[in-house]
């Protein structure tokens, strides 16, 4: 085993967290990501092996699956984001290559990113000033790509109105957290 | 009927009866030496030198609606010769010493204001490239002036110094920029040319070209056939349309590019200010109105209105290096139709068929190019050759190779 | 704008990158095409007032790039489509 | 303070008493109120002046249409120049001062401008002031700017924040009115998502100025109830102070809602402003009409105002101009007016109606058929002249004239797309026409429906329309329902100095002389008199200035055409526009995964783009930048250096044909490269000029990892898609970008591998043999970390890049310094990587700037004819492979100390300096610790042919001139044996 300590998106030693009011941010760390793209041709044999990787289908353009080990969001044709624990699948992209074979292209994702799950009974109220998502047709297993604070994110509605995960560009984590605490004062 | 202080003293002491129409309205007549086609800010100059400069009489200028209707009414008044190009820089030199006597040779006062233009610097890269451009001015006879930090903060001490996200390092000014009234360059170039003779014929649409073998006769208006021993299109965002009656296509897409005022306010900003790390550049009329704009909308548009998105985008800009505007309200905005060349700039050119010409392709920097634009026509139209200022506005650049990018952006018109 | 997008329904235009004319699909033939055929893909454009069929790529999104067809002096859109699969056609 | 003005009634809290100042001078007022409101209840009528004569004003309206009175609120960094008094809600401190006069509102000495205001006639500036030519600059202009503008800014930063948002809905209602109010009832009430905007404080719009009933109760208790249901609907978004000032295309609309404009300070944490992009399916513009005035002689004294407005005051705010009031109205709305303030005990002077068959059903005098013909009180009205049927003229004694020349609808919105307003005969008006914004309605006064029932009827009609609902439609409750046809009445037999546009002092005078000389369109109407230019965007004023231009030219208004509105529909802080995008918030900031470790060094940073990098490590006694730049130059080519190179662009590129697709978008050959091996490439636009170079790594068959500059990530990536999605749609490639998921250091310098083979797991083996110079492989460091190591080198030494997954970069960092100790290793900036690669004659930004080749760059035979790719074709054209094309060459100064610009242009040893003789320019330049003088890189006209010429660099813009030589751009090891070591 390396000796290499990490540190956070956020640059910490401990993800960071906030609240205010009834509404948390969190920064979550352990999160292991590996984007997997259907090869030409592969498409079909892809998403059968993605759904017994999973447990259950590969989610549909704009959403999000949760399976056993794994959970899913659509990122594109034939192309999906996988994550899972970080302890325990650091090396994911190996894991589901092995899976996958030659149906699919599997690339390390897992410190492309940064992830904060927000949550709270106003998160909506946050979220409205955040980016452009109708919220009321974003219910729970919904996932879109939007734009925060000039920052391409992906959001997952974890639970629709209570919880939402926020995958944003790891360089910019700073930028994107003072965004989203600013406007959760602004807003709560 | 000539303007001065004089005139107005003794018109205001006799009821004001002596005022005559600024031009006139006359019906087209069947036959003239040249037409131009569009009776905005290139057209009407191209009338004036040709009937001033190359004693071209028998002239008429057609426009659709009503003239100055187009990007010369609708623009941020901006004029300049901070060039990097050798084909660019000494034609625009030209007309920036054309704009410097344009109210005696018009005897109508535009308002041409030299206050200055200043392009802020924000990292080292980028202060290269404008000494080069500097450098490139004054060897091309221009003026150009490099400014430190110091100087700037004496100069416009209201700029974003504490806080700003790209930190201003310099800045590269041309004393001799400035402003113009624009509405009233096109009325003076109007006027000018209407008391040597020339017709503008407001409302005349030109519906087509009446071409046989392959030389052009005149054109099809919606006011009757108008015979013309040559015909010199300058139609700014219009080219595309009007050119496809002659069965051309251009290197040129028509783009929105939406300009803004705010408010009139008491004078707060010396010269033109342009912001080199966003897309925002600012200047205050004599009225007290904050003029200002930035970036195209980005896609292939006819309809003169843009959208939110680049309105953000620019009060971004203008947040970001001048935060003591955001009290400041804007109030109104509108989008003219920029006709995009592939290299970000012109084309005075003859085509293809013979007796037709063209000028165009002025992308969103066609105000300051006025004069130099209808002289230049006016000599291609009046000789047949090319204004020496103007040899590589040709058509055929890009099929020799010999483009002539500012920007380095390629044939990718919205990048431009 | 809003553009329909084949996949995710209506999205904000903000998101896309505009690419330009549709047209630049159509490169040449490297094999049979003259230094004229390039010349006039590479610069020359129908810039038409009326229905245009035009690229925008969804940087902000699934980065696909869609076949856009809309007007360009009402902004009106009347198709989008999969740039990927109409170039496979 | 007393408010001697103030009346019964009204819809504000006497209880609370607000305090305020108006130029210093201390009143008070109630919640409720407008700043306008107050200072009429305290008999305050002038409060402004024009912008061009000067001229002493009061408020002319009660709404955002106002002309006249507009103020400076708030002082300090908060002050806010040209705003409307008619809208400012109270609060208590509130502190406004009038503008453009000076010294003082009352005695304002460029009121001189009024009496020469036969000089200074439409236009009169571009007859004039054009001797001498300099002369326009230095005298003209100044006086004419100075006396010009209206408010001052603070020249201070805004210290308020603004935010903006995203609302989506079925129905966007614009307008809370009657129509407004039924129709959010009507679409609320069957579930559909609802937004209601209106830019009042207080929802009902008209209903809170009219005392007439809606069903039982008053129409203010009606829309009160009314937005009390509302306000319990779960799908139904209430926004008061929300003013939607533009609809864009495909049914966005701008919205900017007023979040703390009637606080004193905004509240800690919370906005200023917030501007709304609601995103709305229908909507639904309920907008309601503003009432027009008519054009007579000296119409702009204080206390002159529009009849309804007048009439809101008494009603809304309780609060009335003057206790003596006269009315000149050409239609029965005026005798609301009278009717209503008698009936709050305001004395009516007189009715003055220009119907000979006026109703006289009143017990207050009407002079029917009689028009008001001259006005007089120097800062308040004092008297009008009324002419008489009979002919005879009769003074009438009065501190306030209602006006009221008819309605016109607010079409404003419905002509944000171009839709042009058509001519009603009915109305005498514009009402909303041609092509409206995708998705919109209108209803109420708007569209024409004037009466209260009219206006309730449309708003439920048009909700039901545009949702589509079915069934009968629920009754109307009862309200006035007076016919809307309107008799247009524009302006009183010869008058001239009658004001058309009161703040930019455009009367019917100067629409005649517009006519006369010839500026006869709408277009040139406005641009030549500047009609409808100013803050209240015309709208009082146009519709009188084209029905006179019509008049003149013998045309029907029509026919003349309309002014388009355009957004916003009412003036918009720059601010909110800008929302949280400003200070170091403007961009995003990237930061490289050794930040953390960079700072604690006390790096100096640098923007690079969006990203921070670390331009240099000073330490201890180091004075100046040169001093550490120089000393991690000459370390890292001494024994090793560390650069965090992270930031360069990383495109994971995979698939069978992975290999082709680089084929295409390289202009040199991919195909044959073996896995674990690096190539250089360079990538062409399909215009043959070169777009970005890099390297790509083979790490497998079907595996390639494609780096970019750091400028051109994002451009590279986009290209490739294209390439991929458009061009090869069938080929099996898949692209994403890993460029932030690893940490990658440069590990250059002779003692490079040393010090690697210390963290590389031992299994691997880096020497010379087993990774020579291009190599590349998926490794494991540090007891089995995965990592990556390629051996390229920008900086011309042994040198290898070394790539972790990000979380571990700093770690990483602190180990190769750790271990580095021995060999003295040193971190090094952006500069010294500059320096090493102009060393070395790598081309870079400075170098591929959009306008150079592959020939100019020195590599015209990598591009290859073997093969098609990107941009092979057409960089084959003549103009570029001229003989004496631009060549990349070195430039050294003939004597060391001399300086070498970046910028400077290149000009033969002898002969003139300029444009026309211009040789090339310098692209980069640097101090070479290593050569102990400047070095700079250039493009030179047959450069490849000129090696050893002497040239002059010349840069009047820094004033500089110096003689440099020609030489090869490899400065250091041209035969490139260090990297090879």
């Amino acid at each position: 085993m390396h000796d290499l300590t990490p540190i956070t998106a956020l640059g910490g030693s401990a993800a960071r967290v906030d609240s205010v009011g009834d509404v948390t941010l969190t920064e979550v760390p352990d999160v292991a990501l590996a984007s997997v793209a259907a090869r030409r041709g592969h498409e079909g044999v892809c998403a059968q092996t993605l759904e017994s990787v999973l447990g259950t289908a590969a989610p549909s353009p704009g959403h999000a699956a949760e399976g056993a080990e794994y959970a899913a969001f659509w990122t594109g044709p034939d192309q999906w984001m996988l994550s899972a624990d970080f302890n325990g699948y650091e090396d994911i992209a190996a894991r589901i290559k092995s899976e996958v074979g030659d149906t699919a292209s599997v690339t390390e994702q897992t410190d492309a990113w940064v992830c904060f799950d927000l949550v709270g009974p106003h998160i909506n109220a946050v979220l409205e000033l955040l980016c452009n998502v109708d919220l009321a047709g974003f219910q729970t297993g919904r996932a879109t790509r939007t734009s925060i604070h000039h920052l391409g994110c992906y959001v997952i509605s974890t639970d629709a109105g209570q919880s939402v995960r926020i995958l944003g560009p790891r360089a910019s984590a700073g930028s994107l957290h003072h965004a989203i605490i600013t406007v959760m004062a602004s807003a709560l | 009927m000539r303007y001065s202080g004089f005139k107005v003293i003794k018109e205001a002491l006799t009821g004001h009866k002596g005022w005559k129409p600024a031009w006139r309205d006359p019906d087209p007549q069947p036959h003239y030496d040249i037409v131009i086609i569009g009776g905005g800010g290139h057209g009407l100059a191209t009338a004036h030198y040709l009937a001033s400069v190359y004693g071209q009489h028998k002239v008429a200028v057609i426009e659709k609606g009503w003239i100055g209707g187009g990007n010369v009414g609708r623009n941020t008044t901006i004029i300049r010769s901070n060039y990097l190009l050798d084909g660019n820089e000494p034609f625009y030199e030209f007309s920036l010493k054309l704009w410097e006597g344009l109210e005696q040779d018009l005897n109508y006062n535009a308002m041409v204001s030299q206050r200055g233009i200043m392009n802020l610097i924000h990292s080292d890269a980028q202060r290269d490239v404008f000494i080069r451009r500097g450098n490139a001015m004054i060897l091309n006879g221009a003026d150009a002036e490099y400014l430190d930090l110091a100087q700037i903060k004496k100069e416009y001490p209201f700029l974003n110094f504490d806080d700003a996200r790209f930190p201003i390092k310099g800045g590269l000014a041309q004393r001799r920029g400035g402003t113009v009234r624009h509405d009233a360059v096109a009325w003076g170039y109007a006027r000018a040319a209407d008391s040597r003779g020339v017709d503008i014929i407001q409302n005349c649409e030109v519906t087509g070209f009446r071409i046989e073998d392959g030389k052009c006769l005149g054109v099809e208006t919606s006011k009757g056939f108008i015979g013309a021993g040559r015909v010199g299109c300058a139609v700014a965002g219009n080219s595309s349309r009007l050119m496809a009656k002659a069965g051309m296509r251009l290197p040129i897409e028509s783009h929105v590019l939406q300009a803004f005022v705010s408010e009139g306010l008491k004078p707060v900003l010396p010269g033109v200010i342009t912001f080199g790390a966003g897309h925002f550049y600012v200047s205050q009329s004599d009225k007290g109105g904050l003029v200002f704009g930035g970036d195209i909308d980005g896609y292939n548009s006819y309809a003169q209105r843009g959208n939110l998105p680049v309105v953000e985008d620019v009060c971004e800009g203008g947040m970001a290096i001048m935060p003591m505007i955001g009290r400041a309200r804007l109030l109104r905005m509108w989008g003219g139709i920029m006709d995009m060349s592939m290299d970000g700039s012109p084309i005075i050119d003859r085509t293809h068929i013979d007796g037709l010409y063209f000028n165009g392709g002025w992308c969103y920097g066609g105000f300051k190019a006025t004069p130099a634009s209808g002289y230049a026509f006016a000599h291609l139209l009046a000789r047949d050759e090319p204004h020496a200022t103007a040899t590589a506005y040709r058509f055929d650049r890009f099929r020799t190779g010999h483009m002539i990018d500012e920007k380095g952006m390629g044939n990718q018109p919205n990048l431009h | 704008m809003i553009i329909n997008h084949p996949l995710l329904g209506p999205r904000d235009s903000a998101e896309f990158v505009y690419l330009g004319a549709a047209a630049l699909m159509d490169r040449p033939d490297p094999e049979t095409a003259s230094a004229e055929d390039w010349h006039d893909y590479a610069y020359l454009r129908d810039n038409p007032a009326g229905p245009h069929r035009e690229l925008w790529f969804h940087e902000g999104g699934d980065r696909s790039i869609l076949i856009v067809t809309r007007d360009t002096t009402t902004h009106e859109i009347t198709g989008v489509e999969l740039a990927r699969e109409v170039a496979s056609k | 303070m007393t408010q001697k003005n103030r009346l019964n009634g009204g819809q504000i809290d006497r209880d609370t008493t607000l305090n305020f100042t108006f130029d210093g001078k201390q009143y008070a007022g109630h919640p409720g109120d407008t700043l306008a409101s107050a200072l009429l209840a305290n008999n305050v009528r002038l409060m402004g002046r024009s912008f061009k004569y000067h001229r002493p004003r009061g408020p002319l309206s009660a709404g955002s249409e106002e002309p006249n009175a507009i103020v400076e609120l708030r002082s300090g960094a908060r002050q806010e120049p040209n705003t409307r008094a008619t809208t400012a809600e109270l609060f208590d401190g509130l502190s406004a001062t009038s503008q453009n006069r000076w010294p003082s509102l009352a005695f304002d000495a460029m009121a001189i401008n009024d009496r020469l205001s036969n000089f200074l006639t439409a236009g009169f500036y571009y007859k004039t002031f054009m001797w001498p030519a300099a002369f326009w600059e230095k005298i003209y202009e100044p006086i004419i700017r100075k006396a010009a503008g209206l408010g001052s800014l603070s020249m201070r930063a805004d210290p308020d924040t603004y935010d903006k948002g995203f609302r989506h809905c079925d129905l966007l209602i614009i307008g809370a009115g009657p129509a407004g109010l039924n129709a959010a009832l009507t679409a609320g009430r069957a579930g559909a998502q609802v937004i209601l905007a209106d830019e009042d404080f207080r929802m009902g719009g008209r209903l809170n100025a009219e005392t007439y009933p809606i069903a039982d109760m008053s129409g203010a208790d009606w829309a009160a109830q009314t937005v009390a249901e509302l306000a319990t609907l779960s799908n139904v978004r209430l926004m008061p102070r929300t003013t939607v000032i533009g609809a864009f295309d495909h049914g966005i609309y701008g919205a900017v809602e007023r979040v703390s404009d009637h606080l004193a300070t905004p509240a800690a944490g919370k906005p200023r402003q917030i501007l709304w992009r609601i995103y709305a399916k229908q909507t639904l513009l309920c907008a309601g009409a503003t009432e027009r005035p008519i054009a007579f002689d000296n119409n702009d004294r204080p206390g002159i105002m529009l009849a309804a407005s007048m009439r809101a005051y008494a009603n809304r705010w309780a609060a009335t101009p003057s206790h003596r009031v006269a009315i000149f109205t050409n239609n029965d709305d005026g005798h609301r007016t009278a009717h209503d303030l008698q009936g709050k005990g305001v004395k009516i002077a007189a009715v003055i109606d220009t119907r000979q068959d006026a109703p006289r059903s009143y017990d207050y005098e009407v002079l029917q058929g009689a028009q008001v013909v001259d006005t007089k009180g120097r800062l308040g009205l004092t008297f009008v002249e009324v002419n008489q049927v009979d002919g005879s003229t009769r003074t009438v004694e009065c501190g306030a004239l209602g006006v009221s020349g008819g309605w016109n609808p607010n079409v404003h919105l419905t002509c944000h797309q171009r839709g042009r307003p058509t001519w009603d005969e009915n109305l005498a008006a514009f009402v909303p026409g041609g092509t409206l914004p995708s998705g919109m309605n209108v209803a109420g006064a708007a569209n024409g429906d004037f009466s209260t029932h009219g206006a309730l009827k449309s708003g439920a009609n048009a909700a039901r329309k545009a949702l589509g609902l079915k069934g009968r439609a629920p009754a109307v409750p009862e309200a006035e329902d007076a016919p809307g046809t309107q008799t247009p009445f524009w302006y009183v037999e010869g008058c001239s100095r009658a004001w058309l546009d009161q703040q930019n002092d455009v009367t019917v005078k100067d629409v005649k002389l517009s006519h006369q000389e010839g500026f006869r369109s709408v277009e040139h109407l406005k641009r030549y008199t500047t009609l409808g230019m100013a803050t209240d965007q015309g709208k009082t004023s146009n519709i009188g200035g084209l029905a006179i231009m019509a008049e003149l030219a013998g045309k029907s208004i029509p026919e003349v055409g309309t002014t388009i509105f355009r957004p916003p529909y009412t003036p918009t802080a720059i601010g909110v526009l800008a929302g949280r995008m400003r200070g170091k918030e403007f961009h995003p900031t990237r930061l490289t995964p050794s930040h953390v470790w960079a700072k604690e060094r006390g790096a100096v940073f640098v923007e690079v783009g969006n990203w921070l990098r670390a331009q240099w490590f000073p330490l201890p006694g180091e004075t100046h930048w040169r001093q550490s730049v120089d000393r991690e130059v000459t370390a890292t080519r001494a024994s090793v250096g560390v650069c965090d190179c992270t930031t360069l662009g990383k495109i994971d590129v995979q698939g069978s044909d992975a290999a082709t697709f680089l084929n295409t978008v390289y202009c040199n050959g991919f195909a044959k490269l073996a896995v674990g091996k690096t190539r250089y490439g360079l990538m062409l636009r399909e215009d043959g000029i070169a777009m970005d170079d890099g390297t790509a790594a083979r790490l497998a068959e079907d595996q390639f990892v494609v780096t970019t500059t750091t400028a051109n990530a994002g451009r590279v990536y986009q290209h490739m898609e294209f390439v991929r999605q458009c061009l090869m749609p069938e080929a099996d490639v898949q692209l994403i970008s890993t460029t932030e998921a690893w940490a990658q250091y440069a590990v250059a310098g002779p003692n490079s591998r040393r010090l690697l083979q210390k963290i590389v797991d031992p299994d691997h083996d880096i020497s010379n043999e087993g990774f020579p110079f291009m190599a590349c492989a998926n490794i494991t460091v540090c007891g089995g970390l995965r990592a990556r190591l390629f051996r390229i080198s920008f900086s011309g030494e042994l040198a290898f890049e070394i790539a972790v997954p990000s979380r571990y970069g700093d770690a990483l960092m602190r180990r190769l310094m750790a271990e580095g100790e021995e060999f003295d290793v040193t971190p090094y900036g952006t500069e010294a990587l500059g320096v090493m690669r102009i060393e070395k004659g790598h081309a870079a930004g400075n170098e591929l700037n959009g306008t150079t080749t592959a020939l100019n760059l020195g590599m015209g035979r990598m591009v290859s004819k073997a093969k098609d790719s990107i941009g092979s074709q057409l960089s084959e054209r003549p103009g570029l492979n001229e003989a004496d094309a631009l060549m990349q060459v070195g430039l050294r100064p003939l004597s060391a100390e001399d300086k070498v610009t970046a910028g400077g242009h290149l000009m033969k040893a002898s002969g003139p300096v300029d444009a026309a003789h211009d040789q090339g320019y310098v692209t980069s330049a640097a101090y070479s610790p290593t050569l102990g003088h400047m070095i700079g890189l250039g493009f030179l006209k047959d450069g490849g042919n000129r090696m050893g010429e002497t040239l002059r660099l010349v840069s009047p813009v820094t004033d500089l001139t110096v003689e440099v030589e020609v030489v090869s751009a490899h400065f250091v090891d041209p035969e490139g044996e260090r990297v090879r070591a």
